[in-house]
């Protein structure tokens, strides 16, 4: 039966390894998710860390997204890197822990992520804040760094 | 007075059981294709008539008996018995509507041969006294008076006589030493007497020794009809000795079916030994004489001719080419039929159904598939080289009032024959 | 306040943890507990007002592995949170104290919690009927310690293939008897969290999910959390559409395996074996057995380590089979050698005394 | 037998062995059963030898001839497509290729799996037709057994079992794997005392009725 080699019957793989990772119908469904702002204003987050990604699949996305204008680090437990892509409304927002290790990786489609917002409880306490800032002990109004 | 009982039937179909019989059984699938194969089946589109279904009987005594796992079931009594009343309801499956022509086992895909089952089942029948009762009174009459139809000497004394006349010639008896002891069937001898006169003539155009023997003239054997060795082994040692006897070198089997397989394939079995002498049909000898260049002819049969071959003569024997080179001698416009040689249809009326009266209809049944097949071709006579086959042929093409005349192989031969200077 | 009963938002604020902090936290959680980013509000509602159960770690005959595991869990400020959040009570690995100080705390913790805290056993355990001396602590036997603990546990998470489902010391011959927890707790809920070791996401996932929403995670018929055992590691493999393809490596080395083919000729049992490796990975997301190019071993299902050789692919049989059907062909040659002697001993026995038919008897039929 | 995995390698290990055991022995005793009991010598004179005719029926009557296929081309078409379906995806499967290396000590290239899913589902197709055949057809009513309902049954359940375990239609996997096992381990067990002996004794049955043919002068 070693002849069954001669049998014209192969399995195509692409050679370019670009084309059947599973970057691609990730940025299908960024896609999608695009329209549905667009249409419905509706923002959607994408958590890429439950994607089986294959070897290099995470770079060719992010790379197929590429870097826009905006670029934000948010310090609270560790950095937290948010950055629009080359597509508008399309951002990607990486958080990290104290030793920088990538706690998780989202995309999100929206006018602007949820985490750069300010956040309304932080709202709460911030006159308490300011107020502390501006008599802290009776005295002249001092500025504290 | 012993008599024959389901006890002894079993032991008779239990004494056929061999490999080939267990290889088989274990090989069919219930697939069907035999019955595509049976005329029978075929012209009446009757389930029961399936050709593997009619060795039944045959199968229930292999698998209760002749498997561990057959024989476990059976001391269970999970395993279908062969009783007397089946035998007696498949009498007609075995008899009326099986001609033992062997076309199933040509076709059926596993490689059963069910004719030879059908052969070894019949054993059980007649053992157990469930065979037609024509059968019985042929093998009866074969082995008290001779012949099936009770045929003596005289008769046949009284054809010799017209024979010499007509022609000139000396029609040999009991001649010792000589070539060729020339067997002949009764059918012939009543029904179709330019069978002797044919040989006669050809012979003597060829210079063949050849002669007849009063001791034994018939090659007809009942006992493979019905399907009994010990009837069957009776009648071919009586063709033995008369060969034996006269000392000849070969046995000529004539214009018929079921003698040619009787004499050729099962007589040494049933005797037990080689024969001492060699066993042809009579087409054999004529082609073989055509070719050694003796035999020589002149002028063509014109009208349109086509052939039947019998079974025990072309599946079963492998006789196929030599009555083409026979028949395209003599005719210039023959045109085969269209399933021939080792595929052609069986006439209807073989393995003994002919003498099974009951069979009647069945067997003008199975005409029918052959009645197909002239009419595809539509010839204007139809030649063959079994007594049975011809009047079968003429019975039924008068049936259906078809107006082919059916021509006998060697007498067309000797027609033609050019008269010695 | 004791730590006990503050809840987990007045906690991480007294910790400075700023808003943007806690929701980068349940954004974490809700990617660890692979639920969808859409929950994030929905977790951070419920973390809000968690309260914070006291965990009582129990360990028997184990290997350390799975609290490396745990401990190895790449997101140390969300285990730190959690393992300070969680008040690890007893752990007599990390916990500083030893010998009646451990037990005395283990005791108090049972005591002030009764019926509430959480019990984390790892590595299984000698059976009842098997002798309790193989595995003891402090002097106390591994069922004992076990049953007792149970008691008053609001529910037990079994961590790692050995307390799900026996592991290496129930493999064969099992010397010590070794059973795992769920077939000695009937009457608690109990969560297996297989694999050897599991997936650290996977121990934090189910603490945070209990922490969370205060009740068991949606479980599979092993009692295995679904979000991580829900799907094979076959249906998540990156290298799938090999295996649809039939491309497979064919050793270790050949072109196959250098092209990243799939490994099911070399053994993989991706693709009977339901765990999180495909996604969540392994070392901070670096790398899975597959994607190293070796077969995926099936250590989160039962009896892993009695499934048969790890490089023999899924359709081999696990026995030595060649020598039954030699066996077995011998003895099918004797015993059908002499069903068949016997047979053709019939035969012609039966050939012998065959009655020949006579012409009197045929015409008695006339 | 609880749970998926006990059953998987509940398959995989002793009832594989059980299976093999009783299929060698059964079957070895079914063909002793047929050569011990041989055939009686033959005094005819041959025309042929019965070596040559015998091998050459083995495979030509693998060929319907014409008129057999022209009076039932169900049989021979769709006869052909099962069988040869059925035997590709059992020694072209690349995993079954795996369980005859791990059996005989050496196997062959395959075919790849997209190929071999094509021809599993073509032959459920051509199976059920053949059971929809036996079912109406006028002979193969009335020849039928129970037992070639039983044997069609198991070949479908093995051929099916493995076309969804392959599919992963049945969760978990290890039952459906287990399943196709235990249906394939049914199907040896079932061999040896069912018509299923035909995959061993067709051969021989060929070979006697080509070496009597042959004997007589006729190739069949």
């Amino acid at each position: 039966m070693t002849g069954l080699h001669g049998i014209p019957v192969r399995s195509e793989t692409p050679a370019d390894p670009a084309l059947r990772g599973n970057a691609i119908p990730i940025l299908h469904e960024v896609r999608h998710a695009l329209e549905r702002l667009i249409a419905t204003g509706e923002s959607t987050c994408i958590d890429l860390s439950s994607i089986p990604f294959g070897p290099g699949d995470e770079e060719r996305l992010t790379a197929g997204l590429g870097t826009g204008e905006v670029r934000a680090v948010i310090d609270a437990l560790g950095p937290t890197q948010v950055h629009e892509t080359a597509i508008p409304g399309v951002w990607l927002v990486d958080y990290h822990n104290a030793e920088g290790e990538r706690l998780a990786l989202h995309i999100e489609i929206a006018s602007i992520p949820e985490i750069l917002r300010t956040q309304p409880e932080d709202l709460a306490t911030a006159i308490a804040a300011l107020d502390a800032r501006l008599e802290p002990d009776q005295g002249a109004p001092r500025l504290q760094s | 007075m012993s008599e024959l009982t389901l006890e002894r039937g079993l032991a008779a179909l239990r004494a056929e059981i061999d490999g080939p019989v267990a290889a088989f059984f274990s090989s069919c699938v219930h697939c069907g294709i035999c019955a595509t194969a049976c005329p029978f089946y075929v012209e009446t589109g009757d389930p029961k008539y399936t050709p593997i279904l009619k060795v039944e009987p045959l199968r229930r005594v292999w698998k209760s008996e002749f498997t561990l796992w057959g024989r476990l079931l059976s001391t269970l009594g999970l395993t279908k018995k062969v009783t007397d009343e089946m035998l007696a309801e498949w009498e007609e499956l075995i008899y009326d509507s099986c001609s033992m022509c062997g076309r199933c086992s040509l076709v059926c895909p596993v490689g059963n041969d069910i004719q030879a089952m059908v052969r070894k089942t019949r054993e059980g029948m007649v053992a157990s006294g469930h065979a037609p009762e024509g059968l019985i009174a042929a093998s009866v009459r074969a082995i008290q008076t001779g012949s099936p139809m009770g045929l003596q000497w005289k008769t046949l004394q009284v054809q010799i006589e017209h024979v010499q006349s007509s022609t000139g010639l000396e029609v040999p008896v009991d001649k010792a030493g000589v070539d060729y002891l020339a067997m002949l069937s009764s059918m012939e001898v009543i029904n179709f007497p330019e069978y002797l006169e044919a040989i006669t003539k050809i012979f003597d155009h060829a210079g063949v020794t050849w002669t007849l023997s009063t001791q034994c003239f018939e090659a007809t054997n009942a006992g493979i009809q019905i399907g009994n060795k010990d009837v069957a082994a009776l009648l071919v040692q009586r063709v033995v000795d008369a060969a034996v006897k006269l000392g000849v070198k070969n046995v000529i089997s004539p214009e018929c079916g079921h003698a040619y397989t009787a004499i050729r394939w099962e007589g040494p079995n049933l005797i037990g030994k080689p024969y001492p002498f060699k066993v042809f049909h009579i087409i054999e000898v004529l082609d073989e004489l055509r070719a050694a260049g003796r035999i020589k002819t002149e002028g063509m049969e014109t009208d349109r001719l086509s052939m039947h071959d019998p079974c025990n003569l072309a599946r079963k024997s492998g006789v196929i080419d030599q009555q083409r080179n026979l028949m395209n001698l003599v005719a210039d416009n023959f045109v085969e039929l269209k399933e021939h040689g080792k595929y052609q249809w069986c006439c209807g009326a073989g393995g003994g159904v002919s003498s099974n009266e009951r069979a009647e209809p069945l067997k003008l049944a199975a005409f029918k598939r052959k009645k197909a097949q002239i009419e595809e071709v539509s010839p204007a006579r139809m030649v063959t080289m079994c007594a049975t086959c011809r009047t079968q042929l003429e019975e039924g093409l008068e049936e259906f009032n078809m107006d082919i005349p059916v021509v006998g192989l060697t007498e067309m031969i000797a027609d033609h024959l050019v008269e010695k200077a | 306040m004791t730590k006990a009963n503050k809840t987990l938002g007045e906690s991480l604020r007294e910790h400075g943890v700023s808003r943007r902090g806690f929701l980068k936290f349940c954004a974490a959680t809700a990617s660890m507990m692979a639920l969808p980013p859409s929950m994030v509000p929905a977790i951070a509602a419920a973390l809000e007002k968690a309260r914070r159960p006291s965990v009582i770690w129990l360990s028997f005959q184990e290997c350390t592995g799975c609290t490396e595991s745990l401990t190895r869990s790449h997101s140390p400020t969300v285990e730190d949170l959690i393992l300070d959040v969680i008040s690890l009570d007893y752990h007599h690995t990390l916990q500083a104290a030893s010998g009646d100080a451990a037990e005395a705390a283990r005791e108090q913790a049972m005591k002030e919690n009764h019926g509430s805290y959480l019990l984390i056993v790892d590595g299984s355990l000698p059976g009842p009927d098997s002798n309790p001396g193989y595995s003891t602590i402090a002097g106390i036997s591994n069922y004992d310690l076990l049953m007792e603990a149970v008691e008053g546990a609001a529910a037990v998470v079994a961590v790692g293939t050995c307390a799900a489902f026996g592991g290496l010391p129930a493999a064969n011959p099992n010397p010590t008897g070794a059973v795992s927890v769920m077939d000695l707790v009937k009457d608690k809920p109990v969560i297996n969290v297989s694999g050897c070791p599991p997936v650290p996401m996977v121990i934090t996932g189910v603490l945070a999910h209990y922490l969370t929403f205060g009740k068991l995670p949606e479980l599979d018929q092993y009692h295995r959390p679904k979000a991580f055992f829900g799907q094979s590691i076959h249906d998540r493999c990156y290298r799938r559409p090999f295996y649809d393809k039939g491309l497979f490596a064919e050793s270790f080395d050949d072109e196959g395996a250098k092209a990243g083919w799939c490994l099911y000729r070399l053994g993989c049992k991706g693709p009977s074996t339901y765990n999180a490796c495909a996604t969540m990975r392994w070392n901070s997301g670096t790398s899975w057995p597959v994607e190293s190019g070796h077969p995926c071993l099936g250590c989160s299902e039962p009896r892993f380590w009695d499934a048969g050789s790890f490089y023999a692919p899924l359709s081999v049989p696990t026995g030595a089979n060649g020598g039954t059907i030699l066996a077995a062909g011998v003895t099918g040659a004797i015993v059908g050698g002499a069903v068949a002697a016997l047979a053709r001993k019939q035969v012609k026995a039966e050939r012998a005394d065959r009655q020949p038919v006579t012409v009197d008897e045929l015409e008695q039929k006339l | 037998m609880s749970d998926p995995m006990d059953f998987l390698l509940w398959t995989k290990g002793p009832a594989f062995e059980w299976a093999i055991a009783i299929f060698a022995l059964g079957l070895l005793a079914r063909l002793l059963e047929i050569f011990v009991i041989g055939r009686r010598p033959n005094y005819a004179e041959p025309r042929a030898g019965e070596w040559g005719p015998g091998m050459r029926t083995v495979f030509t009557r693998s060929i319907a001839d014409p008129g057999t296929f022209k009076s039932a081309p169900f049989n021979v078409v769709v006869g052909w497509i099962w069988h040869v379906g059925f035997l590709i995806v059992l020694l072209l499967f690349i995993p079954h290729l795996e369980l005859i290396k791990s059996l005989l000590g050496f196997a062959w290239p395959g075919l790849p799996n997209p190929v071999v899913d094509l021809v599993t589902a073509v032959t459920l197709v051509a199976l059920v037709a053949t059971l929809v055949h036996r079912l109406t057809h006028p002979v193969k009513k009335r020849i039928s057994t129970v037992e070639d309902y039983v044997v069609w049954g198991i070949t479908f359940l093995v051929v099916l079992s493995g076309y969804l375990a392959y599919h992963r239609v049945i969760n978990p996997y290890p039952l459906a794997l287990g399943l196709h096992i235990l249906s394939a381990e049914i199907f040896l067990i079932l061999l040896p005392f069912t018509k299923l002996t035909h995959i061993f004794t067709t051969v021989i049955a060929r070979w006697y009725n080509g070496a009597s043919f042959g004997r007589r002068g006729v190739a069949s």
